[in-house]
Formats: structure tokens, C-alpha cells, sequence
């Protein structure tokens, strides 16, 4: 079995902290990236804040990547302090070759248990001969030269890093990187990235949480508050700097219940809003979420799931919010979830959830995760959608205002303050077509059915899901997931087995006349997720007629799946 | 168009057509009245006037009025102004709530809020009981007062919003009484008027579980001072005080908080710069 | 069809607020009780808080009953002001009978639309005649009498109501029920109520949030804390005084935020806590739980539903808490969730809920409503059982103390504050056997399957559910409506269909093979529930295997289910 | 068994095996240290006390100490606490947490936990910003403070907490710096002697994201007067002191909070009595 459809290469640095391998991870990234490759980093660190062991995880390739391959191909370790964590994380095989000095400590148990072929680097004696090279530069130099790349590959990016601290800085930089370069020999990889192909659109280089604001704002977003947490805090972090620049603005709160409430205000007030959080401040936002369904506030809430349950794993990924993100509010309050597939994918489901928002005058919650959500990946520039907020507004009003009408559309116009005639009091009570408090059954049971019924109108079109193949096996997955599960895909369909893929990025309101069609023909079903509860599994059982053949792979967090595990399920089911 | 002296608007072109559930006596009919009033004497139309509130007998205010209206769950009643205020400055932002929703489950909001200073006013009609659920204690519930939940009384000392106010920086600090409605008006007016975060404590008597505080009308008096601007004397007078000192007791002079907007804004794909390589 | 099988009357007390219809209520409750009838009786009110108008609707009979009827037999009015109100509460038929004062106000539309019978009862004359005589004290009287309940019956009730009112509001009452009883003729009511059967038990007056903090306390509940909430503040209150008479205390915390975290800190320390709140609190609880599921720290919380999404209706009842209670954490946090299904059901599941969440140091939730929880009940005393909640605590502590071990059962020993040799830090984040903070995958999962594999285990017993009857159509339903359902199927088995109850007192775990056994032979099936949005539903086909044909009466509050509801979908089912 | 004069323990009889994941050089070493140095004096056995905290870099000392610790979720130490010193009355109890955790989140319970007075310690690790999440402003991080999420700085006046605690009812107040671990050992022993709730809040620089804040340590002072019993005046000094007064600042003599305990209580059928007819 060989990565051959996806002409990638993986590796990764690592060192303890201070030694800069996130930064030699970054500028590889960018190197590759210029010179016209695809590539996804991802960044694992130890508990401290600041000092521990890291590694910077890449792929690059000659197509888009949205997840990890099953082995690294080369590691290069400026030391290996507590490398022994990252065992788990990072699979090594015979084919690996690790870079490494013998003078930076003993090489770790599981990368000689994994039979890799070590290679030594003499990074001390390198940095003992030139005072001004760094260690992660020599690195760098050196997986380019084993990469193939040309060293030259990286003075565009070394320039544009460190730019600001002057000229030496760079002078020793890619003097480094070129005496990287030559301790090592090229060719001594199994695996090769070949040229890249041209591609007709821009490229970028951009993270998962970046990708949220950037498509929040293109769907119209103009108001977000903020409570810092792990790992959501880049969304609202880029949306400060980025929300001012296009006339908008985000408030720090004291909490993330106060955060909610202040987009159920903003939006109320008339600005496409959002927040950004993680499962415990979701938990925080229950209250306010139902209240935005009651009082028919637009808001988007993202969040980027960590492992749980309670405070859990703030730094690993996990698709355990599944179930508060559906069910979580008290109460009977349709609102809807969505879930991007890929870095380059939050862009579009911002953008989405925030039209979404607009168009039913409902909260959206969107399923981020810390693989996609803190990932870089080098992508094509997203392509342009038209979908804008376009909120029902209600302007010229004659005669009595009824916020909540039961004549006409579901979605009904919505005044803003300032609008003569339209005041009203927006109100989380059960209350009359005025807004007006009422626990009269026949009110109760009217906004109930407006409010279930402008959702289920809604025609939310093709991107309620990815549709992929058209087998008899099918795999239902979401999330993060699915790239690791086309990937899988494709690997079982060189050994000739034909896998269908279903990735909802619409979950709730459940959509169960496409998924009839899309599950068509369909004798064996497999899901996969990664929760420990098999939450996405019960979510499809209750709203979806599945076939009677169903496996579930339900892998908890925070170890990420990867194509191999997903092509390991798909060929056991064969033998079975 | 042509520039009238006098008044444009009446109490009642800020009342609703909605009657209040309040029991007959209680001391928010009061409140509401003044609050009608003094919107008529700041002469904005209604429709530029939002009043937001949580949930509780005193947060039933703003469907009683003719303006924007929030009525939130309990305890959130200033976060959701802070956002309406910051995406609105235009309009004029006014917070109705009680001792249960502003103290007790919105007490982190209050501090914050005062810290923040946006240019609001928030109105706590305050009668040490959580009236709506039945009378439960309040945080300015006295320690003795028997309630089936607190048998025999709390024994915790009642804590002093003003003092807290002023500790987290509010800009205006008053203390009313909802039967003066002349005050009461004219106080809500001037609060409405200062600028930044404006904080108007209204002793408003619940009838119904605090039938004692029929007698709050013979124990309140004027301030014996005028306003400070020095909250560390506010605090002291304040914390000294019988509690029944009625008026404007401290008028801060702290810019209120606007935040950093960016006018009209830049093309969207400015912000796609930062990706492209 | 008649209500044969029941042998009850139902009635009603109308009047404005002040007119003191709830004490006419109770004291007609206490009265047919103490002579040996059971009964219900429920308060419905306007949304004022004093002052307003308000109905006591009870039923009497000559067995337990756990819901009202389909028709009131009676219906007396001290005045008719805004009585329309109540027209969708109170259905009524030609065979109903009113007492009413022409002088109060005309007949409201809902009651001449019903063909109701009128028969006058003077009250204005009689008061004018009697100035001593309170109104509500004469239609008492005159209830008894159409009741043919001797008025004497009342006598013990008023004298234990008004006792410290001195002797002559005792008389003047006792004079007004005979005043009222000799206004009206006996025998004008065509249902009529047998004498009790003598009962082996003592009987008595108790409402489902008196139940649920007696359970609780007989569980072994020892601390409380209390945010009020309707219509959950009956338990806090009845636990604020009845805890301190056992050695417990009640604390009133801030908001629930903290009422969660305390009874976490009180479980801690040792004691069996317990916290009672309704939708919009449990919402502000649900990050709490899932630390106290982290930490596996024992906790009762009970959630007294009512109407939702958000603020909702408060005063009324509904079952829409489903979703939030099974899946309202985030990650994955197993926890239990418990219903009881009546007023004297509430005893057992309160003080069952305490048994397991001690059993096995997790969160229980139980979920009652608002229809049970603040109805009050003639029942006979509940039975003893042996539930006491007993922790396995870590005492003789030699070597490592291993709070969450891995090497033995699942659930494992907690030390309590002050035992030497036990000092531990009780985390919310992954951790390790010993409760330090890991990110290792090794330890997530091992912790998750240790959590997960605590409940599975566990043998919940016969109490899992309540079943009933054998037919080959089978009502699937839990919680209050369960009363409801139990006599609609009496009702049809007069009709000679025979129809099963399933109804879970335990909704989490899932109980697949239970179930299993309990639907073998079902060929139709009916899901009968109090929510809008289908939400048992949507949990049954998530957990269960579901006979084919299903039919699903979701009916939103906050009108209760009655048993010629069920009848009657009984019925249809057989037309169709 | 017999009475010995020398101390029974020593600091490290408080420490726990585990290495504590903080930056080097952060403050919050040194407050452990304290703490532990303040246990071994004030002599009760490790098992005895109990630690309790929320989120945050400062939030992870129970761990480090060998004593009953709870490690809860952001924001709630207090609550936590108050349920454990409720029913444990016998336990020492110390509530260790940060400026965000403390007075963000945690601002609702930090105002009821004053007021309640119930006989805890709560010491907040000071250092002006969220150091877990890296470097986000918390309530006392000066306005002009560049941030990412606060691009500027954030424009609002950083809030008192010592005031805050006076005005909420605290019956200790004192200001330590935690590199003068003599002091702050002292104060955390007076603290947890004192009766009722005892704040005590720690200036301990966060190495990393504000490395400005190693300049702390020269600015820092011994307060220039003595603790002093009356609210107002402690009040007072502190809104005008220049923020690096050391010492005991306040010492109260309000009554603890003891909630009504049944003693070992009663039968429980005595309960069922109201219920039978
Ligand atoms: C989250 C939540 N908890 C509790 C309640 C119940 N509740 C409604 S109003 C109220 C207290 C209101 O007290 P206060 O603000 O003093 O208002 P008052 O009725 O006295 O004017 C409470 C506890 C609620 N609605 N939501
Ligand atoms: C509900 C919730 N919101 C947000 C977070 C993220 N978070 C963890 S620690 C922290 C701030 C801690 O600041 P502080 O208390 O000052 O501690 P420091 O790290 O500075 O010692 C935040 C926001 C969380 N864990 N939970
Ligand atoms: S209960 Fe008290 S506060 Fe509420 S309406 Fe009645 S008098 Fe007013
Ligand atoms: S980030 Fe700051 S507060 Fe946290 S450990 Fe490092 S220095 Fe200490
Ligand atoms: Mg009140
Ligand atoms: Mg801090």
C-alpha cells in the first residue's frame, strides 16, 4: 500500500522549547508553498506554556491535504527533550529516516523501536563552528536538501520573517540553511514529492480558525464578543484586528455568558453577529443560544471542539460536542449546526452559517475542531459565494408591528431600533405575534410551529453535504474527519474496493429525503467519528433510516485518524 | 422642522398598550411612570429609546413601554445592552431590573459593566426581594427576614450596590425613591444625560411579600450633600449613610467607553492579503 | 364511554385572585382525603403574581390518581372575572354542572358554549345575609353537598387551616359550608363517588416537590443548594427546613452557576448533595455536571420542567428538558437520567437518584415537571425500600492513594477530606489514575472507558421501567403522561383493545435488551410525550430497536395529556 | 501525643511529587512556596486542608500541594469551596486563583463570597492579564495594553479588587508581592487564622507575557500605616494608594457565617408527620 495517489511527503521537527521548531515548521510550509506545493502544519506541545518539548507536524504535497498521512517520512530532531511524549502522535515505520545529533541526547525508544534509519546531523559542532547559526535553521536547510527542494526555496519566506530584525539575521539565516543543506545527502528518501503542477488560483496559507473569520466576515458578520479560550481564541484574535477594518468591532467580555448575551444584542440592534468558544464556554452559552431561538435573533456561534468532557484536553481535538451542539438547549428551540470538512472548507461554512443565521433569523452553531481549527494549511484561494446575510428587515411600517406574525412567511421582518412604528420588545417568555408574554396554549403552540417551520422550508441545497463515490459500502462521517476518510477511500479503491462517501456539513435540521437518495442502494453502512459515545451514530439513528448493516468506529480524541485506519476498517469489513 | 420650545412628546407617548400584571401598589407603576416621564422630557421619539431588561417583576418594564424593547433571561440584562449600545450609539440604552436579576445572578455583569462606562443607564428597582419567584432573599435582603427558603433569616449582611458601583467605576451613582416621582424623574434625566455608565438605585416597595416597606416613604430624605466627583468620598458617605439618602451622590467625570471602530471599512479583500504568498 | 374503572369526580373552584378558591381547594382535598378518598388537585393562575384570577382544579376517587379527567363533573365560580382564561384548562359537557351567583358576572362564552347545566348559588345574598361568611367557604360547602360528602367532612381541615385564626373564624367558616351546603341539592350531579375502601396504609397530602425532597432526604441527601426557580423553589423550600431537622443544611447561592459548584464542593467533602432548578438553570448547570462527571463526584440535580425554549411558560408544564438532560453536556460525560412518573412516584425516584449517584459517584438528573411537581396528591404513604446512598469510601489508606484507579472495579474509592494518605486533586481535566492532569491519550481513554464501563455495568433492576399489559400494540411514554396513558388504555380495554405500557423510569443508560424483552411480540407502536420537537422519540430510535410501525403523538405543552387523548389515539389506531 | 514546642511540619511536607508545568521564572512559584511554608506554621496536618481553584496557570497549585485539592472548571473556586466548607467545617480551607479566573469569570462569587463571610482564604495570583491562554487582558490590565485580542489596548480603567472586596464585606484585606516570600508567607498565615473570608491578593508576575512586570519587584513597598477595622477608611486608602502597598490592609470583625446545621438530627419519620392526615 503507497501514498501514491496523493504524492506526499511527511515530516516533522521537533525539539524542546526555544529551540524554534514551529517557526523552521512555518517557514517550510511557506517555502513549499511558494514553490507551488499543497501542505497542512499542525503544532504539538507539552503542557507548559512556555518552554516544552514541540513539534511541528507537515505534510506538503502536489494536491490539496486535509489530514495527516499514515507514517512520517523524515524527522529531524534539533534535541530530543521529552520527545518520548509526541510517541503516539507521530507514526515512524522502517521507511522513516530521523536527522538527528548524536550529541543532542540518546535517540527515544519509540523512534528506534520503529526500526527508523537515523542519520546524524552534527548540529552542535555546526553551531560550535558558526557562532550565528541557529540549530532549526540547519534543520530546515537540511530537510529541504532530503526533501529535494532547492535551499533557495526559502529565502522568500526567511526574508519575509525576519524582515524586521534586520539584515545579519537573514545573512546567517540562509547561511544556516544552506550549511543544512550540504551535511546532508540529497536521495536519501524512499519518497519523493514530484514537481508541482500549475494551479489557476491564488494560494494561500491560512489556519482553520483564520478560515471561520475570514468567512464569517465574507457572509456578512460585523459584530463578534469575546472570551479567550483554547483552542477558539485565533477566531476571535484575528477577527479584532480584522473586524475594525471593515467597519465593525469586537468587545471583550467578562465571560462567555455576558459574550452571548452581547451578540443577541448586537444582532438585535441590526449587525450580522458572532462568538467564538470551545465546549466549556459553549455549555456557558446554552441559556443565551435558546433565547436567540425564542426572541428570533440571528447569531453564529462557533465551536472549535477540544477533548471533554469538562475541561478535558484544551489542546487536542475531539468531535465530542456533537451532542450539546444538537441538543443542548432547553426547551423545544430548533437552531442549526453545521460543520466544516477542511481548513479550506471553514471558510465556505462561515460564511454559510452566517447566511443561514440571517436568512432563518435563527442561532447557527458551527463544529470547528483543534486539528482544522488551529492547523496552517497551504490551500487555494476559496472561491467566491454569494452567500450574503440578507436579514428580512422591517422599514416602512404602517399600523400595528407584529414581530412574530402568523400571516405570511415564517420569517418575519424584523424592526430595528430606530425604525418609527416598529418598536417591540423582543422576549424569551412565550408570547403573542406583538412579542407580547402570553402562556396562552394556542400562542405557545403557533411560535412553536413558526419557529420548527422556517426551518424546515428552508431548501438549504447541495452543500448539506460532501457526496463522494457510489458503492455499496458507504462510510457516513463528518467534521475534520472526512479528509482522512476520502483519503482512506481512495487507498482501498487501488485494491479494487468501490467506497461511498456521505459527509453532511448541514447536521441539524437533519435532511432525511437527500440522505435517502444519497444512501441509495447502500448494503453496508460504516461511521465513522471521533467521540468516545459514538455521538454521531445515535444523532443518525434518531433522524436518518439507516441500512440495517452499520458499523461504528468510534475513536476518541486526541489522537486524530489517519487514512491508513480508515483503509484498515474498509478492508476488515472485506475479510469479514 | 420648525424649532419648538416646548416639549414634543408626553409621558404617555412612552407608555404600551400593555397592562402591567403588577399587584396594585407595587412600586413599580411608579418607576414606569417616571421612567415615561423622563423620556418625555429628554425628547427623543420612542423608537430611539431602548430598554432592555432580565426577568423578574421589575424586568416586565419594557414591554410596558413604547420603545425598543428587550426582555432577556435573568440576570443578562446589560450584556445584551452593552451590544446593542455598541453596535447603536445613536440610540439612548436603558437598563430595567431588580435586586434578584442585578445583584444577585447579574452581579459579574454589573461590575463589568460599571468598568466598561458605555454610555448607559441602568435602573435597579430594588425591594431585597426576589418578588416574581416569591419571595426568596435578595443580596440586599436583611438578615433576619424569615422566608420559607431561609428559615429563620440569612444571617448575611445585606451588600451596598452603590458602594459596589462605585468601587468598579460607574460615572453617576444616585439613589431614589419609586414614590417620588418628581425625583425620580428628574434623577433618571440627569442619569440618562451624563455620560458613561449611570447607575440609579430605586427603593421600590414590593406590597405583596414586603408589606413592611410601606413605611420605606417616612424613612427616605433628601442627601444632606451635594453630589462628589471623588468616588473615594461617595464611598465613604455612601457606606456611612442610613441607606434612605436620596439623590445624585456621585457624578464622575470618566470618558465613557467607545469602541474602536472602523468607520465605514475597507474592501473585503484587503483582509485576504495576510493568506496570499 | 365512562370513567368506570376510576370511580372519581372532578371539579373546580373558580374566583378572582383574593376570592381564595387554591384554600378552597385543598380543604376540600384534605377533607375527602382524611375521609378516605385519594385525589388531585392542581392550581392554575393568571400571569399576575397577586391579585389575579385563579382555578383549583381537583379530582377525587376512590383510587390513587395520577391525572385529571377528561371532563369536570362540577365547577364552582365565586366570581366569573377573566375566567375565559382557563376555557382550554377545563373541559366541560352537558353533564357538567356550575354553581354560580348570577350577581358575579355573566356565564363566561366557554362554559354556555359547553351546554353546561347552571345552577344558582346566591352568594352575594348569603354574604350580605352572613357578613362573617367568607364566599369560598360556601362554595366549599355547597360542593360537599353535590359531592354527598357529608359537610362535616371539612370540619378537621378547617380547623387544622385556621387553628391560630382563634375560634371564631372557625365557626363563621364551619357555619358557611353548612350555609352552602344547604343552598344546593344533593343528587343533581349524575356521577357520584362510592364509599372508600378502607386502605391498609396511612394516607397522605403531599405535592410531587415535597415528594422529591422527602426522596431525596430518605436517599440520604444531607446538603443542598438553592437558586429559586418555578416551579422548582417547593423542593428548595421544603429542604431549607426539613435538611436542618436531620443535621443537613440548604445554602442560597448566587445563581445556579454556583449552586452546581457547591453541591460539587459538599459531595467533595462527604455528603450526598442535591440541587433543584427548572430549564432555564439547568442550562447555566450543564458545565457543572459535566465536571462533576469528570471528577466523579456524586450529585443529584433535578430539573422541574416547564414550557420552553427559554424563559418559556413558568408556570406551566411540558416535557421538553429531554434533550437537554440526556445531552446537554459537552464531550463525553456519561451520566444517569432518572423520571418519576406521579406525585408518589417522586419519593421512590428521588431517593432511588440518590442511591445511584452515590453507587456510582456520577451526576443524576431527574426530571419531573411542572404538572406533578407542584400538584399535590392524596396517596397512601409510599413504601420503604431499601435505597440508601453508600459511597465506597477510601478509609485505611496505605501506599499511593489512586483515586481513579484502573486495577479493580470501575467505581473506586474516594477519600474523603481528612483522611490521611488520601490527599488528592479532583480535576475537570484528563487525568491521570492518580487525578493528575494528562494529555496522553493512553490516560483520556482509559478514563473515558472507565467512566463509560461504571454506569454499564451497573444493574439497574426492575425499577428501569414501568410495564403494564401484554396487547400486541404497545404506548411507549415516561413521566407525568405516564398516569394519563395508564388509564387511556383502561379505557380502551372496554373496548376490548389491549394495549402495553412501556414506561422507562430510567432514560439513561439505555437499557437495549430490556426494552428488547419488553417490546417481544409488539407489532404497532405508540410514542406518547410532551414536546414539541418529538424529542422521546427521537431518543428511542437513537438507543432502541423500534417495532416498524410507529406512531408518534408529540403534543407541546402546556396542556396536560388526558386519558380520552390516549383513548381516543388508541382508537383512531384501530380505525386506521 | 506529647506537646512539642518546634514545628510539627516542615514546607515540603506540603508539596506534592509533582513538577508544576509553569514558565520559569513565573511568580506563581514563589506563592506556592508561601503557601507551603505558611501550612508548615500554622501546623495542622496536610490532610487537614483542603486547596480549591479554577482554571488558569495560577489555578494549578492544589496539585502541587499535598493537600485535599479541587481543580475545577474556570471561574467557580468560591462556590466550590463554599459547599466544602460548609459541610466540612473542620477543614482549613484555600482558594487559589488568577485575575481572570478570579475577577472575570469568577466576578459574581468573588462579590457573594465576601458577603457571605463563611470562615475561607481566597489568594488571587495577580498578574494583570490570562496567562493560560496566552495573553489576553483580565479585569486589571492596564488600558494601553497591546494585545491581540485587544489590538490598542483595551481603553477600560482596570477594576480594584481590593476595593471591591472591602465594599462586598471581605473581613481580611491584604496586598503581598510573591517574590517577598517572608511576607507573604506571614500574611497567608494571617489570613487563614483570621475568622470569615480573607482575601488576599498576590502581585505575581507572569515572566512571559508581561515580562514589563519583572519591575515589580523594586516598586512594591510595605503599606506606611497600620491594618485598620473600619471599611470606610480601609476603602478609602486603597482607592488612593499607588496599587503597590504590601501588608494587612484590612482587619475585620464581622462574624462568621455558620450555616444552621440540625446537629445529628432527627429521625426521619418525624418528617413524614406533615404529610399524614
Ligand atoms: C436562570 C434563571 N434562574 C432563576 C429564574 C427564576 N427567577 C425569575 S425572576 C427571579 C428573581 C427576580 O428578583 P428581582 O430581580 O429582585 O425582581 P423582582 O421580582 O423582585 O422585581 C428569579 C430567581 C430564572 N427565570 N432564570
Ligand atoms: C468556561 C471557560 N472559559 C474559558 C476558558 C479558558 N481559560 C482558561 S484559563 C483562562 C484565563 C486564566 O487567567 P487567570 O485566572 O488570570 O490565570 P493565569 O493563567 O494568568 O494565572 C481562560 C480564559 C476555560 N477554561 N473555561
Ligand atoms: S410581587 Fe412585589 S415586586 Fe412583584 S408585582 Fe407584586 S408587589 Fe411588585
Ligand atoms: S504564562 Fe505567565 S502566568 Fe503562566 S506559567 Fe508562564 S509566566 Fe506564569
Ligand atoms: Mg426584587
Ligand atoms: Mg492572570
Amino acid at each position: 500500500m503507497q501514498l501514491a495517489e496523493i504524492s506526499s511527503v511527511s515530516l516533522a521537527f521537533l525539539g524542546s522549547g526555544g529551540a524554534g521548531v514551529i517557526s523552521t515548521g512555518e517557514l517550510l510550509l511557506e517555502a513549499a508553498c511558494k514553490n507551488g506545493w499543497y501542505g497542512l502544519l499542525t503544532r504539538s506541545v507539552g503542557p507548559q506554556i512556555r518552554g516544552g518539548e514541540a513539534a511541528a507536524m507537515l505534510r506538503l504535497a502536489t494536491q490539496p491535504v486535509d489530514c495527516h498521512a499514515d507514517r512520517f517520512d523524515l524527522l529531524v530532531a534539533v534535541d530530543w527533550l521529552n520527545a518520548q511524549r509526541f510517541a503516539l502522535e507521530m507514526p515512524l515505520g522502517p521507511r522513516t529516516i530521523a536527522l538527528c545529533d548524536p550529541e543532542s541526547g540518546a535517540v527515544p525508544e519509540f523512534v528506534r523501536a520503529a526500526g527508523v534509519r537515523v542519520i546524524e546531523l552534527p548540529l552542535k559542532a555546526m553551531t560550535a563552528a558558526n557562532p550565528e547559526w541557529r540549530p532549526n535553521m540547519i534543520a530546515l536547510g537540511a530537510a529541504l536538501r532530503v526533501l529535494g527542494l532547492p535551499e533557495d526555496a526559502a529565502r522568500a519566506a526567511i526574508e519575509n520573517r525576519f524582515g524586521d530584525k534586520g539584515a545579519a539575521v537573514i545573512v546567517a539565516s540562509l547561511a544556516a540553511v544552506k550549511g543544512g543543506a550540504d551535511a546532508v545527502e540529497s536521495g536519501v528518501l524512499p519518497a519523493r514529492l514530484p514537481a508541482p503542477a500549475a494551479s489557476g488560483t491564488a494560494r494561500w496559507r491560512i489556519s482553520g480558525n483564520q478560515a471561520v473569520g475570514l468567512g464569517a466576515v465574507r457572509g456578512g458578520v460585523r459584530f463578534a464578543a469575546a472570551y479567550p479560550i483554547t483552542p477558539a481564541t485565533e477566531i476571535l484574535e484575528w477577527l479584532a484586528l480584522n473586524l475594525a477594518k471593515v467597519g465593525g468591532a469586537l468587545v471583550q467580555a467578562e465571560d462567555e455568558l455576558a459574550s452571548i448575551n452581547m451578540i443577541i444584542g448586537g444582532s438585535y440592534a441590526g449587525a450580522p453577529s458572532i462568538t467564538a468558544t470551545s465546549g466549556p464556554g459553549l455549555s456557558l452559552m446554552v441559556e443565551g443560544i435558546g433565547l436567540a431561538t425564542a426572541a428570533e435573533v440571528p447569531i453564529v456561534v462557533v465551536d472549535v471542539m477540544r477533548g471533554g468532557p469538562s475541561t478535558g484536553i484544551p489542546t487536542k481535538s475531539e468531535q465530542s460536542d456533537l451532542n450539546i451542539a444538537l441538543y443542548g438547549m432547553h426547551g423545544d428551540a430548533p437552531h442549526i449546526v453545521v460543520a466544516p470538512q477542511s481548513v479550506s472548507d471553514c471558510v465556505f461554512t462561515a460564511q454559510w452559517a452566517t447566511y443561514l443565521a440571517e436568512a432563518m433569523q435563527i442561532p447557527v452553531l458551527l463544529l470547528s475542531d483543534q486539528f482544522m481549527g488551529q492547523a496552517h494549511a497551504a490551500i487555494d484561494r476559496p472561491a467566491d459565494v454569494a452567500f450574503v446575510g440578507q436579514r428580512r428587515i422591517a422599514r416602512d411600517i404602517a399600523g400595528t408591528y407584529r414581530r412574530y406574525s402568523l400571516n405570511g412567511p415564517n420569517v418575519t421582518a424584523m424592526a430595528l431600533p430606530g425604525t418609527p412604528g416598529g418598536q417591540y420588545t423582543a422576549d424569551g417568555l412565550s408570547h403573542s405575534e406583538r412579542g407580547t408574554p402570553s402562556s396562552a396554549a394556542s400562542d405557545h403552540r403557533a411560535q412553536l410551529d413558526k419557529r420548527a417551520n422556517k426551518v424546515h422550508e428552508f431548501d438549504f441545497g447541495d452543500h448539506w453535504a460532501t457526496l463522494h463515490g457510489s458503492g455499496e459500502i458507504a462510510v457516513l462521517t463528518w467534521g475534520s474527519v472526512t479528509g482522512a476518510v476520502l483519503e482512506g477511500i481512495a487507498l482501498a479503491r487501488t485494491d479494487g474496493i468501490d467506497v461511498r462517501v456521505i459527509a453532511p456539513r448541514l447536521l441539524l435540521p437533519a435532511q432525511p429525503e437527500r440522505m435517502a437518495a444519497a444512501l441509495g442502494g447502500v448494503r453496508e453502512l460504516i461511521v465513522i467519528e471521533q467521540s468516545h459515545g459514538a455521538q454521531f451514530y445515535r444523532y443518525l439513528r434518531a433522524h436518518y433510516h439507516l441500512p440495517r448493516n452499520v458499523r461504528v468506529v468510534n475513536s476518541a480524541g486526541p489522537l486524530p485518524l489517519r487514512p491508513g485506519d480508515i483503509y484498515r476498517e474498509l478492508t476488515a469489513e472485506r475479510a469479514a | 422642522m420648525s424649532a419648538e420650545p416646548k416639549p414634543a412628546y408626553k409621558a404617555s407617548d412612552f407608555k404600551s398598550d400593555i397592562a402591567p400584571i403588577w399587584c396594585p401598589g407595587c412600586g413599580d407603576y411608579h418607576v414606569l411612570l417616571s421612567i415615561t416621564r423622563a423620556l418625555a422630557q429628554l425628547g427623543k421619539p420612542p423608537e430611539q429609546v431602548a430598554i432592555v431588561s432580565g426577568i423578574g417583576c421589575s424586568s416586565r418594564i419594557p414591554a410596558y413601554t413604547n420603545c425598543y424593547g428587550f426582555h432577556g433571561v435573568h440576570g443578562r440584562a446589560l450584556p445584551i445592552a452593552t451590544g446593542l449600545k455598541v453596535i447603536r450609539p445613536d440610540q439612548t440604552v436603558i437598563v430595567t431590573t431588580g435586586d434578584g436579576d442585578g445583584y444577585s445572578i447579574g452581579g459579574n455583569h454589573f461590575l463589568h459593566a460599571c468598568r466598561r462606562n458605555l454610555d448607559l443607564t441602568m435602573i435597579v428597582m430594588d425591594n431585597h426581594i426576589y418578588g416574581m419567584t416569591k419571595g426568596q432573599p435578595s443580596p440586599t435582603t436583611e438578615p433576619d427576614l424569615d422566608t420559607a427558603l431561609t428559615p429563620g433569616g440569612t444571617g448575611l449582611r445585606p451588600f451596598n450596590p452603590l458602594v459596589i458601583a462605585l468601587a468598579s467605576g460607574a460615572n453617576f451613582v444616585a439613589r431614589a425613591f419609586a414614590g417620588n416621582i418628581g425625583q425620580t424623574t428628574s434623577i433618571i434625566v440627569d442619569a440618562v444625560t451624563h455620560p458613561g455608565f449611570s447607575f440609579v438605585e430605586i427603593l421600590s416597595p414590593c406590597v405583596t411579600f414586603r408589606p413592611d416597606q410601606r413605611s420605606w416613604k417616612t424613612q427616605v430624605h433628601p442627601a444632606p450633600v451635594d453630589a462628589t466627583d471623588d468616588p473615594a468620598r461617595a464611598a465613604r458617605r455612601i457606606m456611612t449613610d442610613d441607606g434612605f439618602n436620596l439623590g445624585v451622590l456621585y457624578r464622575g467625570n470618566r470618558q465613557p467607553y467607545t469602541p474602536k471602530f472602523g468607520g465605514s471599512g475597507c474592501d473585503l479583500s484587503e483582509l485576504e492579503r495576510e493568506f496570499e504568498l
